[in-house]
Formats: structure tokens, sequence, C-alpha cells
């Protein structure tokens, strides 16, 4: 089965496409709709951000793209990968495929290695399976990639195990060994929130180095736009399992539309700021997922809301592969000044949220 | 709060049948279980006996029916006196820590270094093995788990405001544990009667089975009841005299476990470390 | 970790003590021991006998049966103080000495010896089986958790837990052995592979509820476990499933499979007393039964010793384990 | 070393135990075998307690005056009516074939194997029996014939036996058999008190054995007796090597693996386990016996049912059991080439009555506990057909059976005056007008169980009965010493009748009793002792009738069934009854379970 991959792929198709994606989960208070219809691209080579807060569904896409979630999910939608349905070749168990083509490196390190096991068998372990390699083949292996992702003294971590490892050099053994049999596609989920402020950057530049020097292609999930900013070549923002607002970086940090995106991106600290400036947190709560009101789902928290974003949820407009946004009032527009100059004469949203005058 | 469902309403009612035809099986319009030849020798079930008869011509449904007053009676008795003891050694430790609390762990320690059976038989060796006996050997064994428990509980709710507000308005020890403790700690305690009531039928079986149990010419017990049946040549030719008492004993254990384990699940307690 | 070697050292040098202590307390002061000892001869006044004063009752010269009292009180240490008496029969015990059957005169130690290698064969298969039933049941509930057959499986396993040793035993034989004819009926000694195969009902005996039981505790941890975000990876790095249930995730499952390692083992010796009764196997259970019945004393004290002892060092050497199964406590 | 409480047991009780026990024993009372708590019960019908003489006469004496006629045996040979098919050596069998592996279940397993230190019980004569030869033994009519004695002859009133050895015969350790090995075996024998609690005291407490010359030996005895040798059938009549008596003194491992003049040694033996004979290659008597087998192994398994599994199952060649479950199985498996060789013409069980305790001195209250007895019940539910009911301590069949007594049991009717005579007399011995009363039984076992909720069920009506259920060995040394009010145990049923007097002659009667009812009839002491002395036929049956309506009127014990003996065989064994002494003579098969097993073949 190894001849899933990408030599079929023509040229200007997607490696990656995903076309109205809906994940539900069933509780005992009620279905969750943790996706809502998402839908992009990702060509070769390239990085795609998603970016929203926690339960924006970013992490759930992500694990339905890896056939992660549990049985209890329901999964509509069309994901392909080279042209291959990615849910028709998990549910046909094909080998090779996962890890080979395409592969994970989670937000935790300290969770996602194998607590029992030492690190050099973990990446060893994916080389033998999926590529035959023998046991010593495989451990030399492993020290080369744990050279490669810079660890120091590679020949002795390999014998050590994940308890210790400090953070950042756990983080670097879980790509290392998601690297190991060089797919074409990570989706790396939010790889440096758990580490050590001091490391994150190391890390998301190794990330990106990698990727360039193998030419893989790369979903970067994450929460912070300033994540995103310069390493990746389009961006999602995904709010309530939808996503609000699309483009290539360049456009969306240049012009974004959305309020959120606006918001997400006022949330960030920068190193440019003055120590004591004070961060826009969004205020409000990411909504709940059960049952939702048909309404804009950002509405509540936005300032520019309108009474006709209660009024049905805004689609995705825009060209797909362009600018897209999912808002009735964009930033930027006329229509959003007119809106927030509207709520802050009111001093409250149409959603019920107060706005104060001195923004 | 989980409904308890309808499964448990059916073990408790089975349990609460039980308890009661225990309590009345000599008023009952049943044969005299000690009635030799009420049918013929191993006769297969039938109108006249339910359950069939045994090797001396029983029925075997009577005997059944009188089997369960020493199982339960014994099981009854063993997780009241495991309660009592444990129980109260457990608040004891468990509200005044310190060495009590050090010398009461350990003996709950030690107690629980020998495997429960093996504890029964040191004590069933020396001593004659009245009802009483019996009882208390396997009230014994009890002891060391329910009086963990009572410890873990008492060790959460001594820390707690309504304890330490009695303290400041100068209650007595005995006070405190009486009046704001022991409800508390009974609780979780009493969730687990009916699992601690399986684990000592069982016990009871055993020493049954082994000839250890309750003697005397009255003693009608399951555990004996399923040994007269087991001999190799009764089973091929007389299986009911055995699986019988076998089925009724095992639903019997069924139900205090599946019912217990509900409370249990209901009040949110731990599980005991029989 | 060497003082926590240490501490549980301490400790279980203190429970040995005390189990010891416990079982010669029984035969000490749960009644006369000298009673214990010779029966009804402890009756015998010897002194008025050896002054010529008493009636010789006894078709013997009583005088030997005096004998006879004089030996047991020195072998037993009885004319010593209680505490003297207690280290005395300590240090015969640490030196093998277990004193001498009733039964067949023979020294206990030999006793012990011949019967505890049947035991230890049936608790070894009975473990046998438990854990090749409960890994592949546990996993497989939990591949499929909540599905038909993990429900199924609990019931199955419930029920199990419900039924006593000696009951299932009774019925195993009835359906294997009587019904079927799938497995001998008794105990054989002719051949190894005879008396193994004539141990697999005895054992299925005891591992049946116990495979109940290590199942459901595997097949929760295994649904907690399969939750870890090592699991996922393991996924996303494309291995099969069952060998990421093996390989990843069944070891840190274990652990509470292996806590009751030791609790169980106490079950099962307990069991064994039944199921070497039903089975007619000539282990150190059945050999306690039978010395209770015949009030054989020193029997029943040593194989309450040995067994009690056993069962602590194991407890605390499955306390090791547990540095094998997860490095971190290695570390501690 | 020391205090053993067994040992204890055994030498307080010690006389009644052994003698008793050991014959009576081997089944535990009603239920038998298949108790698996019972130790191996000691046995010995043999142990002639008082042997006396009689007028001298050359030996052997033989009953050929008298040949048993088809419905009236002497004693009690083979029951061919209850034999499902005949094993053996009938005609068209092929003939005999050499060697091969006989593999016997015992159902219970014995201390040692030692004759002058261990009970060499049924189960363990299976383990033993073939190590040694015995100075006499019986012949199928029950008659004693010398076997590694060449004769045995009267001196005197028969006080005083002459015993002449065999020459030439040499034991496993290749020395020779002398006057010296007898002596130093008797004497070994009486000095150990649990083997010798039957027979010392029929022999002279000062010079018991005296050495004539290098093989003959005199046994000087306290009161005349034609009967003699009868006592030397059993395991008094093993021997020993003198030199190797003295290392077993030193050395007690040595008694698992004694060393005999038998057709067999020991190879191995693991308690519990097995015990492997392989064949002597030296056998003095290799040109007067035909020994077939290379090897023989006998597996101790206490569950008989289980036993009779494996037989079945083609595991054991062989078994013996007096377990009903067990003949039942057996007698099952007819078609599957099992045969039985069952004799019920042996011991019984007997509820012995004590006469001396409060209540039952009383006769009146033996009476209703006699007439209260469901003895049709009991035959009928413990005895499932196998046991038939006994009316005295004779079978039917038997010559000594006296036609005219029966037992007066199942009148439960009558019963009832007369409890109430008794507690109106004696008020402290009831409760709410029933008599209160001590039973102790065998066990623990299921069939104990049994017997005792019938008993209990069938005597309810008119006795609280209060029951202790001990183990076989402890329970006949509370019997003994009167500990109980009625105990049942098993008993009488030896080859000749005389070696029965011990359990009913006045001196058996103190602080331990072998005679368990307690009852002196001194009138049927002198009748005892008048047929010990004699060799008539007729008038020693005449006596023995006489006995057996003294016994019924006394109500000193109820007979329950006489015990059903059976060997079980595979349809490839053949010769079980076949063996023969030195001189061709056939020898006494099943002699309550015991049987010769050097002869059989295996096809």
């Amino acid at each position: 089965m190894r001849s899933v991959g990408v030599g079929a792929l023509m040229a200007g198709d997607p490696l990656l496409s995903v076309r109205d994606l809906h994940v539900r989960f069933a509780t005992e208070r009620g279905d969750v709709n943790a996706v809502n219809g998402v839908s992009f691209d990702l060509h070769e080579g390239q990085t795609l951000a998603i970016v929203g807060e926690s339960g924006s569904g970013k992490s759930v896409t992500a694990k339905t793209l890896m056939n992660l979630l549990p049985r209890s999910a329901r999964v509509s939608g069309e994901v392909t990968y080279g042209g291959h349905d990615v849910r028709a070749l998990a549910a046909a168990g094909t080998k090779h495929f996962f890890g080979v083509q395409m592969t994970m490196v989670f937000q935790d390190p300290m969770t996602s290695l194998n607590p029992v096991k030492r690190v050099g068998e973990q990446i060893a372990e994916t080389l033998r399976y999926h590529l035959g390699r023998s046991r010593s083949e495989a451990r030399s292996e492993a020290v080369e990639l744990l050279d490669t992702v810079g660890v120091p003294e590679p020949a002795r971590r390999v014998r050590q195990y994940p308890h210790e490892l400090s953070g950042g050099l756990r983080q670097r053994v879980v790509i290392a060994m998601a690297l190991a049999c060089r797919p074409r596609l990570l989706i790396a989920d939010e790889p440096t929130t758990a580490v050590d402020v001091t490391v994150q950057k190391h890390l998301l530049d190794l990330l990106d180095d990698l990727r360039r020097r193998r030419g893989m292609s790369m979903i970067l999930i994450t929460h912070d736009l300033g994540v995103a900013r310069g390493r990746a070549d389009d961006v999602a923002v995904m709010y309530a399992g939808r996503v609000v607002e699309t483009a290539d970086a360049d456009t969306l940090f240049a012009d974004m539309r959305h309020p959120y995106t606006e918001a997400l991106l006022r949330s960030i600290p920068r190193i440019e700021d003055p120590v004591h400036h004070r961060l826009d947190p969004i205020q409000g709560r990411p909504p709940e997922s059960i049952d939702p009101p048909e309404a804009c789902a950002f509405a509540p928290r936005c300032a520019y809301a309108q009474s006709d974003c209660l009024n049905g949820v805004p689609e995705l407009d825009g060209l797909l592969g362009l600018h897209r946004f999912a808002c009735l009032h964009p930033t930027g527009t006329e229509r959003g000044a007119a809106a927030m100059s509207a709520n802050q004469a009111a001093g409250v949203t149409a959603a019920g949220m107060p706005v104060g005058g001195d923004r | 709060m989980r409904r308890l469902g309808f499964c448990f309403w059916l073990a408790v009612g089975w349990l609460a049948m039980m308890a009661l035809v225990a309590t009345f099986a000599p008023l009952l319009p049943i044969a005299d279980p000690t009635e030799v030849a009420f049918g013929g020798p191993r006769e297969a079930p039938s109108a006249d006996a339910w359950f069939g008869t045994d090797a001396l011509g029983r029925d075997v449904f009577s005997r059944t029916v009188h089997g369960a007053r020493i199982s339960l009676a014994v099981g009854g008795f063993a997780i009241v006196f495991g309660m009592v003891v444990g129980g109260g050694l457990g608040i004891l430790a468990g509200y005044f820590r310190g060495r009590l609390d050090q010398g009461v762990g350990f003996v709950f320690f030690v107690l629980l270094s020998f495997p429960a059976l093996v504890l029964a038989i040191l004590i069933t060796a020396t001593l004659e093995r009245s009802l009483l006996v019996v009882s208390l050997t396997i009230g014994i064994l009890a002891v060391a788990p329910v009086g963990l428990l009572s410890r873990a509980s008492t060790l959460v709710f001594a820390e707690r405001e309504f304890v330490a507000a009695a303290r400041v308005l100068g209650a007595t020890h005995g006070r405190i544990i009486v009046r704001e403790l022991l409800p508390n700690v009974v609780i979780p305690m009493g969730a687990l009667t009916l699992l601690g009531m399986a684990v000592a039928v069982v016990a009871e079986g055993s020493l049954a089975f082994l000839g250890l149990s309750v003697a005397g010419d009255n003693a009608i017990s399951w555990g004996k009841m399923i040994v007269d049946g087991s001999g190799l040549r009764d089973l091929q030719n007389a299986a009911h005299v055995t699986m019988f008492p076998v089925a009724v004993m095992f639903a019997t254990v069924l139900s205090l476990n599946f019912a217990g384990d509900r409370i249990r699940q209901h009040f949110d307690v731990k599980e005991l470390a029989f | 970790m060497a003082r926590f070697v240490l501490r549980r050292v301490a400790l279980l040098l203190a429970v040995l003590f005390a189990v010891t202590f416990l079982g010669f307390a029984a035969m000490n002061l749960l009644g006369d021991p000298l009673v214990n000892v010779v029966g009804v001869l402890a009756e015998l006044d010897c002194d008025a006998i050896e002054a010529g004063t008493a009636e010789d009752t006894t078709v013997d010269a009583a005088s030997r049966d005096c004998d006879t009292v004089a030996a047991a009180r020195a072998e037993y240490h009885l004319d010593r103080a209680v505490p003297v008496r207690y280290g005395l029969w300590l240090g015969d015990m640490a030196t093998g000495d277990f004193g001498t059957s009733f039964q067949n005169d023979q020294p206990v130690s030999q006793v012990i010896r011949e019967k505890l290698p049947e035991t230890v064969i049936l608790l070894v298969m009975a473990q046998a089986v438990a854990l090749g039933l409960a890994v592949p049941w546990g996993v497989l509930a939990a591949y499929r958790a909540n599905r038909a057959f993990d429900r199924g499986s609990t019931v199955a396993s419930f029920g199990l837990l419900s039924v006593p040793n000696f009951a299932l035993g009774v019925v195993l034989l009835y359906l294997l052995a009587l019904r079927w004819q799938i497995f001998p009926s008794a105990y054989e000694s002719d051949s190894v592979s005879g008396l193994l195969f004539s141990m697999v009902l005895p054992a299925l005996t005891l591992g049946l509820p116990l495979a109940a039981s290590y199942q459901r505790l595997l097949r929760t941890d295994l649904i907690t476990t399969l939750q870890e975000d090592y699991v996922h990876m393991a996924r996303a790095k494309g291995l099969p499933p069952m060998r990421i249930m093996f390989r990843h995730a069944l070891r840190p499952s274990l652990f509470s499979v292996v806590t009751v390692f030791g609790v169980s083992t106490g079950t099962l010796i307990g069991g064994s007393l039944v199921v070497e009764q039903i089975f007619g196997i000539p282990g150190i259970g059945r050999e306690i039964v039978t010395a209770v019945i015949r009030d054989d004393f020193p029997v029943v004290l040593a194989i309450v010793m040995v067994v009690a002892v056993t069962f602590v060092v194991l407890n605390f050497l499955v306390d090791l384990l547990y540095s094998w199964l997860d490095p971190r406590v290695r570390a501690r | 070393m020391a205090a053993r409480r067994s040992r204890i047991h055994r030498r307080v009780g010690l006389a009644a135990v052994i003698a008793f026990a050991l014959a009576a024993a081997a089944c535990g009372g009603g239920g038998e075998s298949g108790e698996p708590q019972a130790p191996p019960a000691s046995e010995p019908a043999a142990a002639e307690p008082t042997a006396s003489g009689g007028e001298a006469d050359e030996a052997p004496v033989a009953a050929e005056q008298n040949p048993p006629d088809e419905s009236e045996l002497l004693v009690a040979p083979v029951d061919t009516t209850t034999t499902t098919a005949a094993p053996g050596d009938g005609g068209g069998e092929p003939g005999p074939v050499y060697g091969g592996t006989l593999r016997v279940g015992a159902y219970a397993e014995g201390d040692g194997l030692n004759p002058a230190a261990n009970a060499i019980s049924t189960p363990v004569f299976l383990m033993a029996g073939p190590v040694f030869d015995p100075l006499a033994y019986f012949d199928a009519d029950g008659n004693w014939i010398p076997f590694l004695a060449e004769s045995w002859t009267k001196v005197g009133d028969g006080s005083v036996w002459r015993m002449k050895l065999r020459e030439g015969v040499r034991f496993h350790d290749g020395t020779g058999l002398d006057a010296d090995d007898v002596v130093a075996t008797f004497q070994a024998q009486l000095a150990d008190p649990l083997i010798s609690i039957a027979f010392r005291p029929g022999f002279d407490p000062d010079e018991p054995i005296r050495k004539i010359d290098n093989h003959t030996v005199e046994f000087v005895g306290v009161r005349p007796s034609a009967h003699l040798p009868n006592a030397f059938a059993t395991q008094i009549g093993m021997v020993l090597p003198s030199e190797w008596l003295q290392r077993a003194a030193a050395d007690p491992a040595l008694n698992q693996m004694p060393v005999g003049t038998g057709p067999f040694m020991v190879q191995s033996r693991i308690q519990d386990e097995v015990t492997v004979l392989v064949r002597n290659p030296d056998y003095w008597a290799a040109d007067l016996i035909d020994v077939y087998p290379d090897r023989i192994e006998v597996y101790p398994i206490p569950d008989s049912s289980a036993a009779a599994q494996r037989l079945i199952a083609g595991e054991l060649d062989l078994m013996v059991t007096a377990s009903t479950g067990a003949i039942l199985t057996l007698r099952d498996a007819a078609d599957q080439g099992v045969t039985t060789i069952e004799n019920v013409r042996a011991d019984e069980s007997v509820l012995f009555i004590n006469t001396k305790s409060p209540v039952f001195s009383d006769i009146r209250a033996r009476q209703a506990l006699t007439f209260a007895t469901d003895q049709d019940l009991y035959v009928e539910l413990l005895g499932e057909g196998t046991a038939p009911a006994a009316e005295s301590i004779f079978h039917p069949d038997l010559i000594w059976r006296n036609p005219e007594v029966a037992q007066e049991t199942n009148m439960a009717e009558r019963a009832g005056p007369l409890v109430a005579e008794h507690c109106a007399e004696h008020p402290q011995n009831c409760s709410e007008g029933r008599i209160n009363m001590r039973l102790g039984l065998p066990g623990p076992s299921v069939e104990s169980d049994r017997a005792r909720d019938l008993l209990a069920a069938t005597w309810g009506e008119f006795f609280d009965v209060d029951t202790t259920v001990k183990p076989l060995d402890e329970l006949i040394v509370d019997v003994a010493l009167g500990n109980y009010d009625v105990a049942l145990s098993s008993a009488f049923g030896a080859v000749d009748p005389d070696n029965d007097v011990i359990f009913m002659e006045c001196g058996s009667i103190s602080f331990i009793s072998l005679n368990f009812s307690r009852h002196c009839d001194p009138e049927r002491d002198d009748l005892m002792y008048e047929q010990r002395a004699i060799e008539d036929l007729d008038r020693r049956v005449e006596i023995w009738h006489r006995i057996q309506a003294i016994n019924r009127d006394a109500y000193e014990s109820i007979l329950l069934t006489h015990t059903n003996w059976t060997v079980g065989a595979r349809d490839n064994v053949h010769n079980v009854c076949g063996a023969t002494g030195p001189a061709g003579d056939p020898l006494f098969c099943n002699n309550q379970g015991r049987i010769w097993l050097h002869q059989i073949w295996l096809s």
C-alpha cells in the first residue's frame, strides 16, 4: 500500500483538501458540534496555520485529519490526501499511511511520550515498522534523527526514559519521532504551548527549518497568531467550529477583516511592547457548542455586533484560496466602522455587551 | 444522583425475599428440611419437590431455603461486627491520629497480611465451631478493610469546618466523634455493607465446604449442601442436588455484589480492600 | 530510592514479627498450649505418678506418657515465660525446625516440603490462566469499550466474581470433567504432563474469577491510557491498533493488576484450600484442612506461618515490581 | 523427640485402638473410605489378642471334615454371585503373561510400610504385602496354612506353639532368614504400643517367644488355643531382618523402605503420591510361586470415586474400595471392561452402645434405640444396594450364622413406652420427653454427614442426639475411653471368628476397652474360650449361634450393614484371586480388601 502517496499529484492540485468537515460528539446533554463545515486546501511544501482559542475546533479538526477521534465522534465531509480519501484509507486499515505520509506532533511533550519506554525505542519503532529497518539500523538512525533535531549527546539520550529529559528536549524527541519516516505532511498541534517560553522560539524555528529542508507541508495549530506570523503561508482563523477568516498570511496580517481575528491579534504580547503594556484579552468566553442559536457565534463578545448578527450565521464569503471571512460588519470596512461607532454611542452592542468609548 | 436502575431493584427484591424466607423458614408451608425419605433418594425436580431430593431423599428446596439462615446470619453478623469494631477503631485512629493511628494502622496491616481463609482457619483450628465463633471469625476478617475505610473517611471529615467549629465550642472528643464524625463516616461504611456481606457469605460457604463451619445436627448451610452432592457419582447422576444450592447461592452473592456496587457508586465510595 | 527500600524493609520486618506473634499467640494463648501439643495427656498428673500416688490408668506405663509430656514441654519450651518462649520458638522456626506432625510423626518441615510443590504449581497455573485470559479479554473490552462485547464481558466478569470458588469448582468439575469429559476429574501424578493436565481444571477454578477481576482493572486502566497523548502519538505514527495496545498501552495499564497481584495471591491461597479438596490435590491447602480436623497443631501453625510470611514477602516484592513497570518510580 | 498427640491418643487408647481399629476400621464405620481426612486406619483383625492353647495336635488344623457347601460357608471367600464378571483365570483364557506394570489404587496412604512400626491396614497392605511373606496365611476356605513357616505345631494344650522356619529363605538384602529375625521382629512389635495392643495380652508377659534353634521358635500364650497361627496371618507374621530393625529404630526414615523376604522390593515411595515396587530377582519361592508383574505402582487416592473414574479411564488396573459411590461406579462400568470382586461376608458397620453410660446402662434405653433405628432406610440410603443389612455379626452365607437371630430394628412404635419409662425414672437423662445422647461418628466425610443426619432424623422422635464427628483413630480412642453413649464403627469380620473374641470378652473391659459396649457376660466368655480351645467345628458353630442370641438380647450394639469390600479391575487384569501359597494351596482372596498382587498378570 505504499502506493498511497503524492506521486499521483497533478501540478496545482492541493496535497490535502478538506471540504465541509463536520464533527459532532454525542454527550449526555446533547450533541456538541465541534467542527461545523470547515474547508481548506494545503499545497505541497506550504504551511497552513489554524488559529483559534481552545474549544474553537482546531484540535478536533487536526485529530479528524489523523483519524484520532474517539469512536463516539460522528464525522462527515471530505478529506483527501493526494487524491485519496483519507477516512476511507483509515477505515480500511491501510498500513504505512499515517506516520509515513502524514503525521502529527502533540501539544504536551510530557504526555506524548510513552513513559515506560526508552526514547530511542520509541523513535526506532516507527522506522522498524514502516521502513523495515533492522534493530541496529533503526537505532543508529534514531541517533541521527536526534542529532538532526538538535538534541545534544544523542547516543546517550536514546537510552534514556522520557522523564529523564527536559521539556524542550522531549519535544525535540517528539519531533524527531514524527519526522522519522520523512512524512510529506506534518500536523503540529500547539507544539510549543507546554514548553518553557525560552525554548518556544527555538522549537518553532527548528520545525520551520526542517519543513523547508525536507520540502514538507505543515499544518501549524496554535492559539497564538504571533506564532503563525512569518512561519505560515496561509492562515485560517477558527471560532466555534467554523473558519471565520482565512487568507494568505501576508494578506491576513495586513488586512484582517474579522473582529475575532483582530481581537486575537491584540491579545498577544509582542516583544516590542513595553514591559507593562496592557494586553487586551478577549472579553467573555467561547460559546457553548450545544444547541447553538442560529447567529454569529462571536456576536456576544463582538464590539461590532449588530442586530443582524443575531439573525443567522454569516457565510464565509470570498473566493476559495483567496481572502475570505464570515462577518457582516467586517473590521477595516465602512460597515464595520459604522457598526462600531453605533455601538459606542449606545454603550452596548446588539448582543448586550457593554462597550467602552475609550478604545 | 444516578438512578439505581431496574436490575438494582431486582437484586434488592431477591435479597429481601431471601431475608424473608430465611427469617420465616420454619413457618413456611414447605417440607421439613431434615425429613429423611421425604421422597426417594436423588429424585429429579417435580411438583412435590421443586428442587428434587438429595441422597437421603430430603427436599432440596426446603433445605435450600433453610440453608439461607446460617449463610445470611453469619454474613450479617460478621459485617456488623466488622463495622462496629473496624469502624470504631478506624474513627478513633483517624480522629486522634498520632501513635494510636500508627498502632491501629499496623494492626490492620498485619490482619491483611494473612490470606483471609487462612486466618479463618487459624482461628477455627483453636476454638469450637459454634455459630458465634464462625460469625466472629469471619467478622474479624472484615475488621481491617472496614477499618481502613472508616479511618480514611474520618481523616477527610476531621478537617472540615463543622468539626473545627465543634472543637472551638468546647465539645468533648466523645461528643465530636459521636455527633459530628460518626454520622458522616457511617454513610460510606453503610454503602459497603452489602459488598462486605457478599464476601462474608462466600467465606462462610467456603468454611462449610471444608467442614469447618458451624457444626451441629441442625446446621444446614449452602456450603454443606454443595459438598454433600459434589461426589463424582452424585454429580453425574443427580447434579440437581448440588446445582440448585449453587444457583441460589450464586444469585444471592450476585445480588449482594450488584446492589452493593450500585450503592457504592451512588455514594461514590471507593472499593473495599477485601 | 535507598531510603524508600529501607523503610519498606523495616515495615516488612515489623509485619513479619507481628504475624508470627499472632500465630504463636493463637497456639499459646487461646487455650492451654500443652493441650494443643499433647492432647489428653495434658491431664495426666505426672507429679503424682512419679511419686507413685496416682493410679496408672494407661495400658502403657503412664510414666512413659509422662516422658512424652516432659519431652513436649521441652520441645515447645513450655516451661519458659511467654516472651522467652516466643523468642525460642521463633529461633526454631528460623532454623527450619517446625516441630513434628501428630499425624505421622514426620518433621513438619518435611511435610511442607512435600506438599508445597503441588500448591505452587497450582497457584502459578492459576495466575497464568488469570493473566492469560485477562490480558486479551481486557484489551478487547477496552478496544471496543461500551460496545456489545464490552458490555457482555462486564456482565460475565461480574458474574464470575460472584461465584464462590467451591461452587465454580463443582460446576466446572461437572461440566468439563463429567459431562464433556475434556479434563480429568482428579489429581494425577503418573507423569509430568498428566500432572499438569489434571491441574488445568483446578487452575481454571481459581483463575477464572481472578481473570475477571484483572480484566475489570485492566479494562478501566486501558481506557484511561488510551486517552493519553502518547497513545495518540503512536497512532499518529501509523502503528496498527493492536501493536499500540500491546506495545504502548498495556504496560502502563498494568499497575492496578500488579497492585492486586500480591493480594490476589492471598485470595488464591485461600481458594486453594477448597480447590485442592475438590480435585484431590495433595498440596498444603488440603494438608492444613486435614491438620485442622485432626487438631494437628504444629502442622496448622507451620503452614499458616509459611503462607503468611510468603504472602507478606510477596507483597513486598510486588512493591519493587512497580519500578520495573514505571521507570519514573525508580527515580524516587 | 517429642510429643505427638496422635501417639498419645494411640497410647492412651491403646488397646482399643489398634485391635479394633485395625480391623474395624479400615472403613470407618458406615461410610468408609472416601473420607479424605481419615487417616489410614489401622488394621488387624488378625492380631489375635488372647491366643490360648487347646490340646496339642499337629497342625495345620483343617476343617476338612466340614467342607462348606454352597450356601453355608465357613468363611468369606470371593462372593462370585456379586461379581459382575469373572476376572482372571477362567477357562478359555489365554495363558499367563509375565512382565508389565500393575497400577493399583489404594483409598488411603500409610505412615510407613514397616510392620513392626506402622499399621498395615488394607490400603497399606497393597503396598507392603508384596514385600513380605507372612509366617502363616489363610487358604481359600479360611483355614490357616504355614507360609514362611515350614510347620506350626501345638505343644501341650495349645498354650505353646512351635514354629519351624523354612530354610534357604533370603531377605532382599541377601541375608538369610533365621529364628533371630523372627524373635527380633516379634519383640519389636511387642514393644510398639500401637502394634502390640491387641495381641500382647495373649502372650506370656515374661517370655512370649523363645528361640529353640536357628530355625525354630516357640510362642508362649496364656490360654489354650487351637487357632494361634491365625494371628500370624497378618502384619504380626511379617518378618524383618534383625540387623535392619536396629537401624530402623535409630532412623525412622527407613520405615518407608522396609526389607522383607517377599517377591517385590520397594523401589521408591513418595507419600500421598505413589509407592513403586519392583520384582525381587532372588525370590526364595521363585520355583514354588509364579510371580508375574515386573513392577507394581500403588497410588493412594483418598476419593474412591475419583479412583474408580481413573480405573474406567484405563489409568489404573486395579483398585480396592468399600465406598458405596465407588462400588456403584465400578458396577456401572461393567460394559466398559471393568469387573468387580465383591465380598460382603467380612466386617459389619456397627453402632456400639456404651452399656456403662448413665443413659444406656438401662436396657430399656438400649432397646428403645434399637427399635427406633430405621435400619431399612439406612441400608437403602447409605448402602444403596452395595452393603446388605446385617442381622448378626455373620453374613447369612456363613456357616456361623444363626438364622434364628433377627435384630429388632424398625419397630419405632415399641420405642415410645420404653423412653417414657426411662425418662420417668431418670428425668436427668431427658429433656422434653426425649433421651439426651451423645453419638460419635468417624469422619468428617460426606458419608458421615449423611449417616449423622439419617440417624438423628430417625431417632429424633425419642432421642435428642448430640453428634461429634472425629477422625476414625481419634474416635476409637474416645470410644475406648467410653466418651460416647453410642458410636459408629466397623468391627468383627475376622476370617476365623475366634479373632473377634476380643471385641466381646469381659477381659477387654477396663479404663480403655476393646469391648466397646463394655458389656460383660461371663457365660459368653466361657463359650468363647471353649470354642477357642477346640477344633470341633460343629461345636464351635453351635457356640457361635448361641453367642449371636446373647448379643441380640443384650442390646449392646446395633448392626447396620455388612461392609462390601470390592476389588475393581480392568478386563486385562487376570488371576486377581489366583494367588497360591508355597505348597500350592489357593490363598484366601479379598480379606477385607486385602489381595495378593504378585500373582496377577496383565494381558
